[in-house]
């Protein structure tokens, strides 16, 4: 199954792709395309990706999820191609017995994504410009898992 | 012979996102990295430690090259 | 605004409800009725509250949230009366600038209500037999805020 | 005089959720609650040293009791 989609992400879709009668907590995230007072008037982003090490690099952070959260079932999907101001870029659904796994499996797996997962964005303004965003600042420097 | 890879930010310096590269082998990422920057044009621009990936998998600039590998130039990542 | 309903609980309209131009990350938490291998043959629960306090206490919660995230928008539903198996009986969800906000905000949340609003729970199981929950397996002592 | 409250469970042993009870007030819920245990049918099931709340909020057993005020016997929470 791909984990990235140029459709809209639905929640209600990735709750029901975790959902389990056994599991009692689930937690869902989304990013969502911001515009905030601070942000310049971004109206949308365009995700690139290195397409087959994204689906790998997804493959596996959600495989480490699933050795440490045994209980855990877990759903992503991350956006590629243009997202529109407050439309979600990525969601990510994690459902367990209790409530302290889901939160814990779905917090790790946004920051997995964030860390390892090579996709870019490219900001568009209402300005007509577009900018590379570099959200460390520099290039950040990653070694093997 | 391996495979390099520009994405995103580094594909639009070098302007090309796919590139062969022949060189002694086995090397080092650190050593394709050397030799791009020096001879492809444009990747004078890209930074002397950049991410790297081989064969799909993040790695050191220490990392081993062989021939056939896919050597992946990554910009700062902003997934998510 | 009522954050007690006898109506199914939307994660759509709970996610709508935070959703803001400036808002970059949403957790959403729900709570479901689990009928695990562990659990028995749980068929649903029951809840029952102390109506005026429930709404006070979680007005009171919502509004500690708010002060201690005030970037944070945050929306809140818990189920009264019959809810079937894999039902939520409670959904909340918070929306932030931030991710960091977003889950902190909305951990707190749920353990806040589990801490603090009366509001009790019957397992209905398929045998026929009916239930109180006691979470903690001994009454819990709590003091003023 | 005070207005009781009981739930759930407790509502089940007392067989009743709302009783007014005459004491000597200012009290505090210790002593409510110890009036309570022996002088409502019922009562005795209930701990000792159960969770209370007056006028809608949480307090500790040493918490004063006014004329008026209202007394709740909470069995352990359960909601969430």
């Amino acid at each position: 199954m791909g984990h990235t989609t140029r459709d809209a992400i639905s929640p209600a879709a990735l709750l029901a792709e975790v959902a389990s009668p056994g599991c009692g907590a689930s937690c869902l995230f989304l990013g969502t395309v911001r515009d905030g007072p601070e942000d310049g008037g971004v109206t949308g982003i365009e995700y690139t990706a290195y397409a087959a090490m994204a689906g790998a690099e997804l493959d596996r952070i959600l495989a480490e999820a699933q050795r440490q959260w045994p209980s855990v079932r877990v759903a992503l999907r991350h956006r590629l191609g243009l997202v529109s101001t407050e439309e979600a870029s990525i969601g990510i659904a994690a459902a367990a017995p209790h409530r302290a796994d889901a939160f814990a499996a779905c917090r790790y797996l946004i920051e997995e994504v964030k860390r390892r997962v090579p996709i870019w964005k490219k900001e568009l303004r209402a300005d007509g410009s577009v900018l590379w965003v570099d959200p460390q600042g520099h290039p950040a420097v990653l070694g093997p898992e | 012979m391996v495979r390099l890879k520009f994405f995103a930010r580094y594909a639009e310096l070098v302007g090309q996102e796919d590139i062969e590269l022949t060189l002694p082998v086995p090397t080092t990422v650190a050593e394709v990295v050397r030799r791009v920057r020096s001879e492809v044009p444009g990747a004078t621009g890209l930074p002397a430690e950049p991410l790297t990936a081989v064969n799909l998998r993040h790695v050191r600039l220490d990392a081993p090259v062989q021939d056939g590998d896919e050597v992946a130039f990554l910009p700062p990542l902003a997934g998510g």
